[in-house]
């Protein structure tokens, strides 16, 4: 019996979501339907994911032979610990803002629960494949339904978002797929393993191709993590779209600084001859230079979810710097702060919501406005995540932030990488310091709460879920970082993927 | 033939670029589906130019390679299903935000000489 | 292949482009938009319909039995282009295209476009019977 | 018991008061106190060990690879610092509950309160420096709660930001110092730490190191420059100024000097730091506490200028200096708590904390005056109460100074300045207050506050004097303890007497005494004096500088994200321009050795006229129409192109796309501008031209850079598999539905996405629909010409069946689903062209949603049959089969899935541009979901 | 009979999607027949409801007939338009003129505009309203516009008429 | 012979469609642009026969009866575009 246990996070949304446009869910009427699917199916993908994570520990990486076309020919899946992880991180967000949805953001416009489907499979696939083609594949499935997610709801921000979004992703489309013509036309394969073996064999001149092919992805991964210069649709676009979207976002970002994290290790890492680690000396000032931006992004910001849109940013260069150090350790670090930041971003734009709707027509924005009715409950929310996410103890933003530092080894990385990070720390407890003052405490004389409603209990479980993360991550932080440490050790170990793959011989 | 080809995809990729950086949905538009064809061909050529050689078995002596082709088909359909939602975007722009400026209003450069011509056509 | 065959498709392709050519001059010549309306619609159906010919015949030749596929391209052709034509005079007419100036009758142009009968709004007008 | 558990009952302990609030106010305070109570009653049980020379340590694993080993050490120096944070806590815990008004959230003050009080009792009791780390910043958070207590009052809620902000800096300063140490230590462990001293102090970055940890200490001490946040750390209830400003937060940056003493301590750069620093505070924050008219701006100036002192003495070249600092650490706590005390009993009875009101309260209440002047004379030093002796031992200390070699003199000339303005300020806070003639419109009438509340206060006054009078019997033991740990050394011969004989300190001593009576009695000049000086609040500075910066930031940030997608874009491609052209400056493209293809007029003039067309479209991009009709001939071009070299499926494909990609524009061109305004300055066409040049130049290099290169690539292997793998002549088919089936799935899924999420974007759109086109003709009424619907009505028949002939023989010739499916769609679409919506809808039944669901579905489930197989998802079936009269035909299992892709592809296809013709239709998609 | 018209909605269109269906596969094996034949039921049936119903060729001969006319002329007048063409534009005298019409449905309409816009020189441009006018635009017009109107009549109306019998 | 004539056929249609490209881009009306659109349609669909005729295949049969399709769908689009406006109503 074949195990099909790494296609079970492509397939479990995409069947559900095709069927949630069937009858008998589709309908305005039946909107519990879609709702009891939705969660079903979603637990449904925990459940899944939780089983790769242990499968794999058991067993080692798993490949999957999609038709049975063995490497480097077929379309490979290939799940080891760090997509295992990353998967599990997916469904674990996409349950708590299909929780929040609930609330009734899901009834705001057509579609949303399968359109959140398609979404967790594009990124569940992005995370799972081998293939570089196929990676493109999910990129635009994921995007597709990040376009469409955008705009639910409606409304003029979302669509002026939206049109800078699809536009610039479009352009990173095309880019993507002259990238993968210059790497198939120079390495002759499309398998990101077989790639790494043929990338060693280039003659001089198209070992220059294909270096620029590489850089090419380069610009398309960075223009998915937010990565400087190809920041500028974030901050709107999260600001912009309903907060389960926003939330579920905080995934996107990820899935471009995974994609540079896989493709900068297996193909272009430590053995592919001239052109190892070509990308370092580029991701390393631009990750400062993200980070920096992102600070004042965050200062500058107007509201509180374009705050949380800048401090992703500001992960996001976080995250590049623990690429940019090309150690397993740094990785790992990188790993261990991927998992929280994701999920208390997520939170972060809940939350917002949550007390933007309690404040009228100011909404989240840093003006004096009318009390927030649940102002305890909405408080003590607010204040553990502004506390992980500015990364102060005890929460996980501390343990992230940590394991940062701790993977800087020379004196200069140490230099540049500590001042960077803790000033960014600095600045992020500033600004939400004065976010928090601002939205609970200054209000306006008249205290009449009477008409803004209270958030719903969906609402509170999906934020709190998301919360729940931060404590969790701390509790069980030996476990995570044993996890993330063989996870990274894995994903540098790339002649094992090639043995696994039984690539060696067929090439030689 | 190779140089002829290069030349018309990097004239191809030009112009799709230009139009790209144009402040009115619809020239964006134009220049992404530009564009589109440019990369297709590009793409298309990873597996070098093949006169004569369809990869359809027994019916030629040498096969173009098939790989890239496959690929230029599906990168066809989904730049289709993206240029259409951006076509579609651009309309529900033009309805919510009153004109077809990518930026959603004036760019800095523009000419106020000439008037935009922003009614109700 | 015989020299006969080979001449009969020979003279049927230089035909068809021959009035390929001619349709495309004269959409180049003609000076206003309703004259050029009649070169390519007309060369190029009997231009393109030797050169289908010739087709027909040569994988006739090649394969042995007759090949019609050409006459699929043909009947398409027969029936779309009129409509072609057609949508595209109306459009001109429509939008009010320069006529030349020697066209006579230029007034019934102005009840087209209005899908009137000639003789309405039109006391000067020649009677047609 | 373990040491953990103080850290488990206090950890518990914040939530006791928000459960108990309910049951009222005494319940709710002694729920409170029990955490506390039995942390203290541990702790003093230990005691014996502590005095003993012992160090109680434990440990608990918990993130060992990232060094934090959970660690509890108990020494002297943690042991006599949590007496201080448990004694006066609990004393203040009872205080809060007579200062705090019914009114008042009790519970939560009392929750932030304990958990504060647990910060600070793991930052003194923790082993690992990352521990204390931690706790360190939480005494930062909780202290931020507290301070911003009274939230709607702007004073606290500035005041509280600003200490986080100073305090936090400073935290994190710390952590980086903290990391290098134990970076060069190779542990986080701090007995560890504490024991490598000369590894430490000889390490080159110990500069760096040091200067971090100080700036973490000085910041959290309040010590010059970064005193400024501690006064407007007033704003609190306080209860809470008393706790933090005397005992606890501003303890623990001192804390920490003492901490590290054994392992910092003992450079030059350690003593010119601290003992300067130390100095400056001391001067200043004495100078300025004597012009505060509020009492607690006095207290907290005086704090300001006794936290100098301590550090001062830390930053003295000798190890009684060190004793000295920590005697007076508890000197300081015990007078200081109950001044607060005593100051908020004032404020609370009388209304007011403004001394030029405050006039004459002896009459109202002696029994809190008395209770003041004791403490206050402890502050003022004077002999017989606590505060004497320890500053009897700096003064005595300051002699002895040489760190600043010809300049020591000032030391002890500034201290007895120090300690003259001391007085001064310890005599104004009880004759402007308690005496001075009559009160002035106070508020209330003032009266002695409740019986209890008193008890706190007269619990540490009795503790000044008692020390004041025996410290030996009373504090001894724990002094040396304390000082052990500090030194880790033989202790320096030292007395706690009070009578040291006639000497220098004693001087000092009165001159400082006698001076300060001066001082205030001739307090009209120097106020007259202070006053020519503008008085800065330094809560509107730090306002103004944070202002500052984010409006700095606000215009940085604008200027970067100015909200233009045009220069987005543009930074995009330049991005995309520098990272590809570097590489490819090292190439040599005339190294290649494929030979050139001939090339035939033909395909120059094709071609040029692509190229001509490509660049007409951009010509004309501004009449839109012509664009598209430039654009057309590109698409038809290519198309051209791909059946030249050799892709008939591809060029079928271009063909039926662009078809549908022009009419889709087309639809759109009716709802947009028909003409763009030209509005492009020359100067942006020129960087546009540029940039775009520069794209296409990289582009065009690197193809031809792999295009003349011969290529050794995997797909022979699909030309060998195709028939015998897949079962099709098609090698493009068979990759598209078997060997790369997954990518076609994707490629389905995203074109049906594409089709709802369009449905989305037209659902309740409102459009202006011109009634004329640009030149202002009027439409046609000719809606639906009937020559053009009679035609179309006989193309439907032969579309399909032509759409069926090429959907058949994908597998084996050039076709297959999705081109089928266009073929469809588009004969489809000419219907709804030539009929129109409100036609077409009645009469064509198809539900376009459902259709590509089941399209995807189909294409899925075709895939997961091969499950049953116990093939991997996707792997293909195929088989001949001879039957009768009709011969060998083939079944394959692709065919299903080209069925669901040709679903797809007509569902989504028809979805998208029927529901765009149906925005003028009274069939308009509705936003209900 | 209402369930043979059921069946085959279009019996014409039957047997000619049959017939193309064996040409584009190039075969006259029974599999092909078979198909073609289910194909040649199925289509028209899917494609029913979206029919405008219309009158049907009474005379299918004469039908031939007339398309082999057509086709004469197209080639005869295909010649002339060249040399037209090719030749000195001054010679080009355009013109409109509209033709009265005695045709009562549409496709009949249809065809004879088809027609017009085949044959060379004329091209059909406008139907009015009441569909009694066909204006026609001709490349080079006689003196007496009448001998266009007669020819259209006579050598194309009145054989539509005959083929669709009205 | 063939080959010879294939090669002056391909030379006429080459410069037949640089004369369409002429009028497309000269106009003057939209009409004009559109009319040079559908002739170039025609035009390829005898470029692509002659090509197949050249190779000897019928692999391009297709694409030509796609062009005569889809072209005809795109100059009717085009053509009721500047009629109505709106194509689909
Ligand atoms: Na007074
Ligand atoms: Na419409």
């Amino acid at each position: 019996m074949i195990d099909h246990l790494p296609i079970l996070p492509i397939l479990i949304p995409m069947l559900g979501g095709l069927m949630m446009l069937l009858p008998p869910f589709i309908g305005v009427e039946n909107y519990q339907y879609r709702r009891v699917a939705s969660i079903l199916l979603i637990l449904l993908q925990v459940a899944c994911s939780i089983w790769l994570i242990l499968t794999i520990i058991q067993s080692g990486a798993l490949v999957y032979a999609v038709g049975d076309w063995q490497p480097p020919f077929g379309i490979i899946l290939y799940a080891d610990q760090l997509s295992a992880m990353l998967i599990a991180l997916t469904s674990v967000l996409g349950l708590g803002i299909t929780l929040y949805s609930f609330a009734g953001t899901d009834r705001e416009g057509k579609y949303f629960h399968p359109l959140v489907q398609f979404q967790l499979l594009g990124i569940y696939g992005a995370f799972l494949t081998n293939d570089l083609f196929n990676l493109f594949v999910f990129f635009e499935v994921l995007l597709i339904a990040s376009y469409t997610l955008l705009i639910h709801g409606g409304g003029k921000q979302k669509t002026a978002a939206n049109v800078h979004y699809v536009i610039l992703n479009l352009i990173g489309s095309s880019l993507f797929l002259i990238a993968l013509g210059t790497l198939y036309g120079t390495t002759g394969t499309l398998n990101i393993t077989d790639m790494s073996l043929r990338i060693t064999n280039l003659s001089e001149s198209q070992a220059i191709v294909a270096q620029a092919g590489g850089s090419l992805l380069l610009v398309v991964f960075g223009l998915k993590a937010a990565m400087l210069p190809l920041h500028f649709w974030l901050p709107r676009t999260y600001a912009a779209t309903s907060a389960p979207v926003a939330a579920l976002f905080a995934i996107m970002t990820k899935v471009g600084v995974y994609c540079i994290f896989r493709v900068y290790t297996v193909i272009f890492g430590e053995q592919a001859g001239e052109l190892a680690n070509m990308v370092q000396p580029w991701v390393w000032p631009l990750a400062i230079a993200s980070i920096v931006l992102g600070s004042i992004g965050a200062l500058a910001s107007p509201n509180l979810r374009t705050l949380a849109g800048n401090l992703v940013i500001i992960s996001v260069g976080t995250l590049l710097i623990s690429f940019a150090l090309r150690t397993p350790e740094a990785t790992a670090a990188g790993m261990l702060y991927l998992v929280h930041s994701t999920l208390i971003t997520g939170a972060l734009f809940l939350i917002a919501d949550m007390i933007g709707q309690q404040r009228g027509k100011a909404f989240d924005r840093f003006v004096v406005a009318r009390k927030i009715k649940q102002q305890s409950l909405l408080g003590i929310l607010f204040f553990v995540a502004a506390l992980t996410v500015a990364g102060l103890p005890p929460f996980s933003g501390f343990l992230g932030k940590l394991v940062i530092l701790q993977a800087a080894t020379d004196s200069l990385e140490k230099i540049w990488i500590w001042s960077i990070v803790l000033i960014s720390s600095l600045i992020t407890i500033i600004a939400l310091s004065r976010a928090g003052t601002t939205l609970f405490w200054r209000n306006t004389p008249n205290r009449d709460t009477v008409d803004s409603l209270g958030f719903s209990k969906w609402q509170l479980c999906g934020a709190g879920l998301l919360l729940l993360a931060s404590p969790t991550i701390v509790i069980f932080g030996a476990s995570i970082i044993q996890y993330t440490n063989e996870a990274a050790a894995q994903l540098h170990n790339v002649q094992s993927v090639i043995e696994i793959m039984g690539l060696q011989e067929k090439t030689q | 033939m190779e140089t002829l080809y290069v030349v018309c995809v990097g004239i191809m990729t030009f112009c799709g670029v230009f139009l790209c950086l144009r402040g009115r949905t619809f020239s964006v538009v134009v220049g992404l589906t530009m564009l589109s064809y440019a990369v297709n061909l590009f793409l298309f050529s990873s597996g070098r130019l093949n006169l004569n050689g369809a990869a359809i078995l027994g019916m030629s002596d040498s096969y173009a390679d098939p790989l890239p082709q496959a690929l230029v088909l599906t990168a066809i359909v989904i730049g289709f299903a993206m240029i259409a939602f951006v076509v579609i975007l651009s309309i529900r722009a033009r309805a919510d935000l009153g004109n077809d400026l990518v930026d959603g209003r004036d760019p800095p450069d523009t000419n106020k000489l000439i008037k935009p011509n922003r009614g109700k056509v | 292949m015989s020299f006969a065959v080979e001449l009969i498709i020979s003279v049927l392709l230089i035909i068809g482009g021959l009035f390929v050519l001619v349709g495309s001059i004269g959409l180049l010549r003609l000076q206003d938009i309703y004259v050029r309306l009649h070169a390519p619609t007309k060369a190029t159906t009997l231009g393109l319909g030797s050169v289908l010919i010739g087709s027909m015949v040569y994988m006739y030749h090649q394969q042995g039995f007759l090949s019609i596929n050409e006459l699929l391209i043909t009947l398409f052709l027969v029936i779309t282009a009129p409509v072609t034509a057609h949508i595209l005079a109306k459009a001109a007419m429509h939008s009010k295209a320069n006529i030349l100036e020697r066209t006579r009758n230029q007034h019934l142009v102005e009840n087209a476009r209005k899908q009137l009968p000639p003789e309405q709004n039109d006391q000067q007008g020649e009677k047609k019977d | 018991m373990s040491l953990f558990w103080i850290s488990a009952i206090m950890l518990v302990g914040p939530i006791l008061p928000l459960i108990t609030e309910r049951f009222g106010r005494t319940a709710n305070t002694i729920f409170t106190m029990l955490p506390p109570a039995i942390a203290l009653a541990y702790v003093a049980s230990l005691v014996p060990t502590v005095l003993a020379g012992g160090v109680v340590v434990e440990y608990l694993q918990w993130l060992p690879t990232v060094g934090l080993t959970l660690s509890m050490r108990l020494d002297g120096l943690a042991l006599m610092f949590a007496l201080l944070i448990l004694g006066i806590g609990l004393l203040i815990i009872l205080y809060a509950r007579y200062y705090l008004s019914e009114k008042e959230a009790a519970g939560r003050f009392f929750a932030y309160l304990l958990l504060f009080m647990t910060a600070m009792l793991s930052i003194v009791l923790s082993n690992n420096v990352l521990q204390l780390w931690m706790a360190w910043e939480v005494t930062s958070i909780s202290s931020f709660l507290l301070i911003s207590f009274w939230s709607s009052k702007s004073e606290s809620r500035k005041g509280a930001r600003m200490a986080l902000t100073v305090t936090g800096a400073g935290g994190l300063a710390l952590l980086a110092g903290l990391l290098i140490i134990a970076d060069i230590v190779g542990s986080y462990e701090l007995g560890v730490i504490l024991s490598s001293g000369d590894l430490i102090r000889e390490h080159a970055l110990y500069p760096v190191a040091l200067i971090l940890v100080l700036l973490g200490a000085f910041t959290k001490s309040a010590q010059f420059p970064f005193h400024f946040w501690l006064p407007h750390a007033m704003a609190a209830p306080t209860p809470v100024s008393a706790y933090l400003h005397s005992a606890t937060m501003v303890k623990a940056g001192i804390f920490l000097l003492a901490r590290l003493y054994p392992v910092l301590a003992g450079t030059d750069m350690w003593f010119l730091i601290v003992s300067m620093t130390g100095l400056i505070t001391l001067v200043l924050g004495a100078y300025i506490a004597l012009f505060k008219h509020d009492l607690k701006g006095l207290l907290a100036y005086s704090t300001v200028s006794h936290l100098g002192l301590i550090v001062l003495l830390l930053g003295m070249d000798t190890k009684l200096a060190a004793v000295a600092a920590l005697f007076h650490i508890m000197n300081h706590a015990v007078f200081k708590a109950s001044l607060f005390m005593a100051a908020g009993i004032i404020d609370h009875e009388s209304g007011t904390r403004d001394m030029r009101k405050l006039n004459g309260l002896w009459r109202f209440m002696p029994y809190t005056a008395t209770l003041a002047m004791v403490a206050a004379a402890s502050m003022a030093g004077v002999p017989l109460f606590n505060g004497f002796l320890s500053k009897e031992m700096f003064f005595a200390e300051s002699l002895y100074q040489d760190t600043l070699g010809f300049l020591s003199w000032m030391i002890p000339v500034l201290a007895t300045l120090a300690g003259i303005f001391a007085v001064a300020y310890s005599l104004r806070f009880i004759h402007d207050v308690f005496f001075n003639g009559e009160p002035v419109d106070l508020p209330k009438t003032p009266h002695e506050p409740p019986r209890y509340m008193k008890i706190p206060v007269e619990i540490l006054v009795a503790l000044c004097l008692l020390v004041g009078m025996f410290p030996t019997v009373i504090v001894g033991s724990l002094l040396e303890a304390a000082a052990s740990s500090v030194l880790m050394s033989e202790l320096p011969y030292y007395s706690l007497a009070i009578w040291h004989g006639f000497n220098i300190p004693l001087l000092m001593s009165v001159i400082a005494i006698f001076g300060g009576i001066l001082i205030y009695i001739y307090r009209g000049q120097l106020y007259r004096f202070q006053a020519q000086f503008k008085e800065t609040d330094e809560k509107l500075v730090f306002e103004g500088a944070m202002q500052k910066l984010v409006s700095y930031a606000t215009r940085i940030d604008e200027k970067i994200n100015n909200g233009s997608l045009q220069r987005y874009v543009a930074l995009l491609l330049l991005f995309t321009i520098v990272i590809t052209a570097l590489p490819l400056i090292n190439l040599d493209v005339a190294d290649s050795n494929l030979p050139n293809q001939p090339v035939s007029f033909v395909e120059i003039i094709l071609g040029i006229i692509l190229c001509l067309s490509a660049i007409a479209t951009v010509i004309f991009h501004r009449k839109r129409m012509v664009s598209l009709i430039t654009i057309s001939v590109v698409g038809l071009i290519v198309s051209v192109a791909f059946a030249r070299f050799s892709a008939p499926d591809l060029a079928l494909t271009q063909l039926a796309v662009e078809v549908v990609t022009v009419i889709l524009l087309m639809l759109a061109l009716y709802f947009l501008p028909q003409k763009t305004p030209a509005e492009s300055s020359p100067s942006r066409v020129v960087r546009d031209v540029g940039i775009a040049a520069a794209v296409g130049g990289i582009v065009a290099t690197i193809n031809y850079a792999f295009i003349t290169q011969p290529l050794d690539s995997i797909s022979t292997f699909f030309l060998e598999n195709s028939k015998t793998g897949g079962g099709g002549t098609n090698a493009v088919n068979v990759i598209l539905v078997d060997f790369r089936g997954l990518d076609t799935l994707g490629e389905i899924l995203v074109l049906g996405i594409a089709g709802f999420g369009i449905f989305k974007l037209l659902a309740d759109v409102k459009l202006a629909m011109p009634s004329a086109n640009e030149k202002g003709i009027p439409w046609s009424e000719d809606s639906h010409p009937p020559i053009l619907a009679m035609i179309s009505q006989s193309l439907l028949p032969l579309a399909l069946l032509v759409s069926f002939y090429i959907f058949l023989r994908g597998h084996n010739m050039p076709g297959g689903g999705f081109i089928a499916g266009l073929i469809t769609s588009v004969a489809v679409i000419q219907q709804y062209i030539a009929h129109g919506v409100d036609w077409i809808k009645p009469r064509l039944k198809l539900n376009y949603q459902s259709l590509i669901a089941w399209g995807v579905l189909i294409a899925a489930f075709t895939g997961i049959g091969s499950w049953i197989f116990d093939r991997p998802f996707m792997t293909t079936w195929f088989d001949y089969f001879q039957i009768p009269l009709i011969g060998e035909i083939e079944l394959a299992s692709a065919l299903i899935f080209d069925l669901g892709v040709y679903l797809t592809v007509v569902g989504a296809t028809l979805l998208i541009l029927a529901n765009l013709g149906k925005l003028t239709s009274v069939y308009r998609p509705t936003a209900e979901e | 009979m209402n369930t043979l018209s059921r069946v085959f909605p279009m019996p014409v269109h039957s047997v000619m999607l049959l017939i193309v269906w064996l040409m584009i596969n190039s075969s006259i094996g029974f599999g092909h027949i078979l198909l073609g034949a289910i194909l040649g039921i199925a289509i028209p049936l899917l494609c029913a409801p979206l029919r405008v119903p219309q009158p049907a060729i009474k005379k299918p001969i004469k039908a031939l007939l007339y398309i082999l006319l057509v086709l004469k002329d197209i080639v005869v007048a295909n010649i002339q338009v060249a040399f037209l063409v090719m030749g000195p534009l001054r010679r080009i005298n355009p013109g409109f003129v509209a033709v009265p019409l005695d045709l009562p449905d549409e496709l009949p309409i249809t065809v004879l505009a088809s027609t017009v816009t085949m044959t060379p020189g004329t091209v059909s441009g406008e139907v009015s309203k009441d569909k009694k006018w066909l204006y026609v635009h001709v490349l080079d017009m006689p003196e007496n516009e009448q001998e266009v109107i007669d020819l259209i009549k006579q050598r194309y109306e009145s054989r539509v008429k005959e083929i669709f019998g009205c | 012979m063939l080959d010879i004539s294939i090669v002056i056929v391909a030379g006429m249609l080459c410069i037949a469609l640089i004369l369409n490209f002429w009028r497309l881009a000269i106009g003057p009306h939209v009409v004009d642009r559109i009319l040079a659109l559908d002739t170039m349609y025609i035009n390829s669909i005898a470029l692509i026969l002659l090509y197949g005729i050249y190779n000897r295949t019928t692999l391009y049969f297709e694409a030509a009866l796609l062009i005569a399709m889809l072209g005809f769908v795109s100059s009717v689009a085009f053509g009721k575009y500047l009629l109505r406006g709106d194509i689909i109503e």
